[in-house]
């Protein structure tokens, strides 16, 4: 089924208006051998039932699955609002007398960000915590000429091969990565310390990838000898149990707030923070909204900062986005005014308080509870092939390979709890296992 | 006479800051606690938050009148024609939202779901590269930049692969400006050329540009003139023999779906815009995506993970190669776009695609035809699905390309992008799309030539336009001199004219 | 300066009718068609169509934005305070609107799905008849009204069941319309009597009509002045010596929930609106449900289906009694209400229900203690959760109760009811709900105010109110006298209105 | 979770304000011992999560239920639209200014199901088509003091019931039923004959209950002896396949439309249907939109006629009817609109061309078709309990029983097909028999 509006006798109409014969004359400036004329080889027309039964998925009903995407309550007005086309059809709101709806709720989202994080200011979203670290990155090298980018081993391995990706041709930086304490799954501090000077951007993951809660108030003190450094989020319920990071002193804070209201979507669309001090904002990447005020002196918003974006800088913007990730951005605004202090705080306490009773419950299993420092929602343990193939079979998804990811962690399989596990499927995992 | 103030009372409003509402123990909401509460001493004080965290305290009622109350005071595509040049506003389908819905509560590690989710993300790669004329494929782009990002590192890698060090990529004055961007984070160095008189880039001037640091050209086509670039074909083969690879930026392939094929022109690399051309919505800035499309010689560069067969109809996802570029995004890309665009193109079908670009085109060209008479058009060139209007008529009774576009609001319809290509002064960018019915291209036409009408008659008017918005015109300069980002700078800000409602 | 006309174009617009964006060959949606189509010439000639089905042609896009323009147009809980009296204007919660979409898909003949359906309405059953302190009940009503038939129903027959032959019903001025009209239909003779001076019906009235006619007494309680009906036990009382039943109207039950139970007071029948006091949306006049209650006497009475318990914890239906009323709907009611209502009552448990009742005094008495000092209010004895005032000190200047709604629609406010209860002359019945703000409630209150200050300083601006509104103030009288109730009336008088535009 | 959006600070603000102490002084009209003091045995509160997954249901992928409530495609479209809250949570459009949107919707709708049936005008809806019936019986009774209500057998049943309820207490009129020829299910003319005179309601049901399509041009000779004659229809769908209805000259058309865009719902909400002549407008139950002008002489909607109507004439009123079935009329609205003249016959064909093959099937089998009259998507089989059973087992549902109903069928089963049965669901119907 098509979506044009137009009948045979209104097509007519028009080609009678402009002076053409038949609509193929409309494209005579392209070369005759440049003409595509055979039929193109895709399925349809589908009426909409037929799609309807095409698409259709069978996702597991209990799963312990983490790692920079998140299971989380998502409140039935997050939903109910972010579909109203007004917000869900719009353009960027470049025309900001006919955009104030999403102009204001970005800036709250902002607003809020930058509240949460204790951050100066938040941008108006990135397309993933990964690639908002990468922009980080590349504002770290830009700002000050940086050598080296230092970064936790613990953190989320794909961001680390984001970094990878965006700065392989940048032959003048080297990436490094600071281990872990094998014991704790804290950084080591001590390594830490000697790989990080003023000619570094430093950036470490709170809480890691591992679950685990990085000591950053002593971390702080060594990053402050970086050039510059950021604190890395990917489980932003956190900061309803955490100190917000900004309190620690860094030139950003970057991650994903997938968390915040956004579903898991199979991986996507996730959304990319990145919030950053005074001094740094104009090198910032991404748009953001400012409140001014309209011809007759009313609060207004609009679009700001632009002369350090694409279209007026081109080549020499501070980064290359234009569409960002808008409408997870808002659903992120209308989850937090939804959940409020109270409400984060107290996911956030389920959150730990989950992991922490599944974690008693498979060390009553003999399971082995690989680090020993104090974890968010995240854990990892050491578990056979057969034993996760076991569970798969019974109809449970214990976590996340990721020996793969590291070697050093043999049979490493990460276990993540949220509000959205029950009791039941705790225990479930228990007695399956 | 009521003023302009009250305006915006029935049904709009002007909206307090939601700090603004923010009162203590407003929130009620009960969330789910299945849990016993441990009590958590094993994390350090130093590292917990002793305070609630900072968010407003309302109510749900709130919440949702806040951001509904907000909602109204946007446009949408629902409302009426969007006529954005190079931005193809389209209906989004219903349907494909509805289909979209569907893989929420999916995590990526669940390989069981996914299996399903595999075979549709090959599919539509099947199918995009159809479109296309291309050969593979990646979904991973989260919008066209970031497709453009990644098409430009393919071509780096493959470029490193022959052992080559071209620096230079070549840019048209009528690109967008992610294109130079993008260039110059993949490593590379934007080289602007001329697009020639009759507005599309002629064969003879590549030539003066082409040397042995010549990377790629970075093309659009039709360009965001909505000329088609009649030389491409020639064009491609100069690059070609020049070691030189041809990248498509398809940011307007809507004027082309199913009659003309960038791989056919020669496209080595390309990047979609599936939130243009493929119906996708907008977002209000997104989410949109951005895949990569590359001709056999780049396919080994292409980032990870690879969607491979393992058998018959079965899918998996390969993490290692060590000839790609690598991991472009943490997750899948924005994966419910692409569940989107399968749901568009299954839904139209093969005649039902190629009629996209037939009715682009048509309409397009209805509007051109009627606004010839009223306004100025600055390339006698044919066009597609797109074409560019200047103020220089009204210019002479002092009203702008920015006035004409504040009255459009007036008349309860959105600008088309302004200033836009920078090598037409003035630019007004009009880009009506399939979508819009006859009655709604005759509706822009005429109030179009009402704007002309009156930038002749009573040009003094167009200083206090849109007279009918929910805010009267915005100080954009007033914004960047501030900067006033968050409620607390408002706060704080003595000269913010933060009013609490 | 604009005119009037001007104020609709962003964001709303006058629209046009869909008979006048029909044109032939628009639509062109594709339907399901999963079987191969047969010839259906085993139907007669002279009984098929044909012609096409009658119905506008139009295309999807312009559905979309022909309703949703038309959406646009009104006022929803979502926009503010929705101040109607007697109609319980609450926020309705987004949860139970998304719980109630999962039965859709089911039909009440699909037994095996239907058996988890009966286990919450019996639950819901349960919990409305501890909440109303009454022993069974019936979910089969449609609305309010449907319930007073049922109801009224319920009685004639238990009466007929005793060999009584009593046809009169007892109604307070007071009362909606419905009751009246319900006893008509259910073959019983309305008769108005007086609530007296303090606002409340007295024993010693009733006292006055009671005869062996005297089927029952129909009354609401609070009453639609807010006022609760202080004597009701004693009127009960005598009621039930007399061999009448005391019938009570639910629709205010919102003042009491949790608070007071109608069965206490000695109710035998009554029915809920839980598109009222139990958040149900009211879609613009409906769906809504009407839900009836009563006492062990008049169990065998209630209309059929029953739901009825076979094994434990589990319930069918059974549709046949000979003492039943018999059925009255031929699907379950308005079964996806009852969904909602039974997340609502689940949503709140016993604290929030009661806490209904306490806010939505607080918040009505708020408003009232406000008001008081700018409008007369008739009566002095103590409301709960609504109250009326008249325009008695705004007549002065000639402004009516019909302007001050118009006016406050020129705010950007839901017009509270007016007019009605019939007993107060130019009443204007308000009722704020436990969900508003206070915030909102302050808006309002202040609004008003400025509305009685305009009544003195400039009485002359009311006519042409409302201001800011999608239409002028409509001629109610011009359509009753031209009776245009469809496109083709419209089409053929010559006299109407009717723009194209 | 509650939705009470005032803090217990504000709570007392507005106490203080009022003047009065605590919350429980505001109900101090309410004698003390009408007070409830308990707390109510009722459950929660409960959470959103808790809430989703208590309300969990499992209707069957497979089956051919109808009988006055039908399976049809309803375009994305309609929820869509239908979920705005402009036109979900407002009240019945009393003050004009401030709801064109319900207003000139509902006027559609009237326009629309007054084309489709080419009566004159159509009311704002009923409860369903049961009571549409039932107050047309009313609206016949009151109109011309008529006796005897007649309406054929093949009406569905629950319909009938209705009316019997409605006038169990009105001694002065009968309700007859005319029977139906047991070969091809239509009514039996002879008889139909013989009950109807001028002091007579005539109601039939086209296509009938057991899905056959009547002979209305015949009839409708017969029925134009009648005082009063009303058209029933429960499957609006057939409108793109017969006659309007109004084409035979029925003082009235009642019915349900739920077919058109308006999901089953395990039974409701439904749409009642009363179309009827410019003779019998004033007497129709109802709420009515008209179209009037504004003060600047624009185009405008509002209520009208409401001089019929309770809130006016009270006990006099032509129904009781106040709220009615809006929101289901706006769904109709959009889902004609959507599907138009050449989907709506589309999908009739489909319905017809389904029960057809299914009808094929059966026989195949070996299943005795009761009646030999065309049908529309409906027919009746004679099935053994068993075999029903074993369907049912088998994942199916085939149909509904009617021999109860009508015990001159014994093993009555009626079976329904719509276009969104398949191809494979009929077949597997055949296989599983
Ligand atoms: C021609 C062209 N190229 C590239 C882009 C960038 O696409 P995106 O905003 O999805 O990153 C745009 C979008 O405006 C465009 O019009
Ligand atoms: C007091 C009272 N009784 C009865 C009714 C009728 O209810 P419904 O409209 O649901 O039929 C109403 C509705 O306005 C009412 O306010």
């Amino acid at each position: 089924m098509s979506f044009i509006p137009l009948s045979r006798e209104e097509r007519k109409e028009i080609l009678d208006a402009i002076g053409v014969e038949d609509e193929d004359e409309l494209f005579e400036t392209i070369p005759p051998h440049l003409r595509y004329k055979e039929s193109l080889n895709i399925q349809g027309p589908l009426d909409e039932e037929t799609l309807r039964a095409r698409f259709q998925f069978r996702p597991h009903k209990i799963s312990f699955l983490g790692g920079g995407i998140y299971n989380h309550h998502i409140p039935a007005v997050v939903d109910a609002i972010a579909s109203r086309q007004e917000f869900y059809t719009a353009y960027t709101p470049y025309q900001p007398e006919i955009s104030q709806g999403t102009l204001q709720a970005i800036f709250e989202y902002q607003s809020m960000m930058a509240s949460l994080t204790k951050m100066y200011a938040s941008n108006a979203s990135m397309y993933d915590g990964a690639t908002a670290l990468a922009e980080a990155t590349l504002m770290a090298i830009s700002a000050k000429g940086l050598k080296r980018v230092v970064i936790t081993r613990a953190t989320n391995p794909a961001y680390r091969k984001v970094i990878n990706t965006y700065l392989q041709f940048n032959r003048s930086v080297e990436i490094l990565e600071v281990p872990f304490n094998i014991i704790s799954g804290q950084v080591d501090l001590d390594a830490l310390n000697d790989m990080v000077d003023s000619d570094t951007a430093l950036f470490i993951q709170q809480p890691n990838f591992f679950g685990i809660i990085e000591p950053l108030d002593k971390i702080a003190q060594t990053a402050a000898k970086a050039g510059f450094w950021g604190i890395v989020i990917t489980e932003m319920v956190s900061l309803g149990l955490l100190k917000p990071p900004g309190a620690f002193g860094p030139d950003v804070v970057v991650g994903d707030a997938q968390s915040f209201g956004n579903p898991q979507n199979a991986g996507g669309p996730l959304l990319g923070v990145l919030c950053t001090t005074k001094a740094s904002i104009r090198r910032m990447p991404g748009r953001i909204v400012g409140l001014t005020r309209d011809s007759s002196g009313k609060k207004a918003f609009c679009l700001t900062l632009a002369t350090r974006e694409q279209h007026i800088r081109r080549g020499k913007a501070t980064s290359n986005i234009c569409s960002n990730q808008g409408l997870c951005a808002l659903r992120a605004a209308i989850y937090l005014s939804a959940v409020g202090p109270r409400g984060l705080k107290k996911i956030a306490a389920q959150c730990a308080s989950g992991a922490r009773y599944l974690m008693k419950l498979m060390k009553e299993k003999g399971i082995d509870v690989i680090f020993n420092g104090p974890v968010f929602n995240e854990f990892v343990v050491r578990m056979e092939d057969a034993r996760i193939k076991a569970l798969e079979e019974a109809g449970l998804v214990p976590g996340i390979r990721i020996e793969n990811l590291y070697p050093e962690i043999p049979g490493g399989q990460l276990l993540t709890v949220t509000e959205m596990n029950t009791k039941k499927d705790v225990e479930c995992m228990k007695e399956r296992i | 006479m009521h003023e302009r103030k009250d305006l915006t009372i029935f049904p709009e409003r002007v909206e307090p800051l939601l700090s603004a509402i923010n009162k203590q123990g407003k929130n009620t909401r009960q969330m789910p606690a299945p849990f016993d509460v441990y009590p958590l001493d094993d994390i350090d004080k130093d590292i917990q938050n002793e305070d609630l965290p900072d968010l407003p305290d309302v109510s749900e009622v709130e919440t949702v009148r806040h951001f509904t109350r907000l909602s109204r005071l946007n446009y949408g595509i629902d409302h009426g024609i969007y006529p954005l040049g190079s931005c193809t506003m389209k209906y989004n389908p219903k349907i494909c939202e509805e289909i979209a819905g569907r893989v929420k509560d999916i995590h990526p590690a669940d390989t069981y779901a996914m299996t399903d989710i595999l075979k549709i993300l090959m599919e539509l790669s099947k199918d995009l590269e159809e479109i296309c004329g291309m050969d593979a494929s990646t979904l991973w782009g989260a919008a066209g930049a970031h497709g453009e990002l990644t098409g430009m590192l393919i071509i780096k890698k493959a470029l490193e692969k022959k052992g080559e060090n071209r620096s230079t990529v070549l840019i048209p004055d009528t690109a967008h400006g992610t294109n130079p961007a993008s260039c110059t984070i993949a490593g590379f160095n934007p080289v602007q050329i001329p697009s020639g008189p009759r507005g599309y880039l002629e064969a003879s001037t590549i030539k003066d540009y082409l040397d042995d640091d010549v990377a790629a050209l970075m093309i659009t086509n039709p360009n965001t003139l909505g000329i088609f670039e009649q030389e491409i074909a020639h064009i491609a083969e100069l690059l070609h023999n020049n070691g030189s690879y041809l990248y498509m930026d398809g940011a307007n392939l809507n004027a082309i779906l199913g009659t003309s094929r960038p791989g056919d022109m020669g496209a080595d690399c390309m990047h979609l815009n599936l939130h243009k051309t493929f119906a996708s919505p907008h977002g209000g800035g997104g989410p949109g995506s951005g895949p990569v499309l590359v001709k056999r010689h780049l396919i080994p560069y292409l980032p990870l993970p690879w969607i491979v067969a393992d058998e018959k109809d079965s899918y998996t996802l390969k993490w290692d190669s060590t000839s790609s570029i690598g991991t472009i995004h943490s997750g899948m890309g924005n994966l419910a776009v692409l569940i989107k665009t399968l749901a568009y193109i299954l839904s139209l079908g093969p005649e039902g695609i190629k009629d996209v670009s037939h009715v682009a085109t048509l309409n397009a060209n209805y509007i051109k035809t009627r606004l010839s008479k009223s306004f100025d058009i600055p390339y006698t060139t044919p066009t597609l699905h797109e074409f560019v209007l200047t103020d220089k008529r009204q210019q002479a009774n002092g009203v702008t390309t920015m006035d004409i576009a504040k009255a459009l609001i007036g008349f309860g319809i959105h600008p088309p992008t302004i200033y836009f290509p920078l090598v037409v002064n003035n630019a007004i960018m009009i880009e009506p799309t399939e979508t819009e019915p006859l009655e709604e291209l005759k509706r822009f036409a005429d109030i179009m030539e009402t704007i002309a009408t009156l930038a002749e008659t009573s040009p003094e008017i167009f200083k206090d336009m849109p007279f009918v918005s929910p805010v009267g015109r915005v100080d954009e300069v007033w914004a960047a001199r501030h900067l006033i980002l968050t409620w607390d700078m408002g706060e704080s800000n003595k000269e913010a004219a933060v009013s609490k409602q």
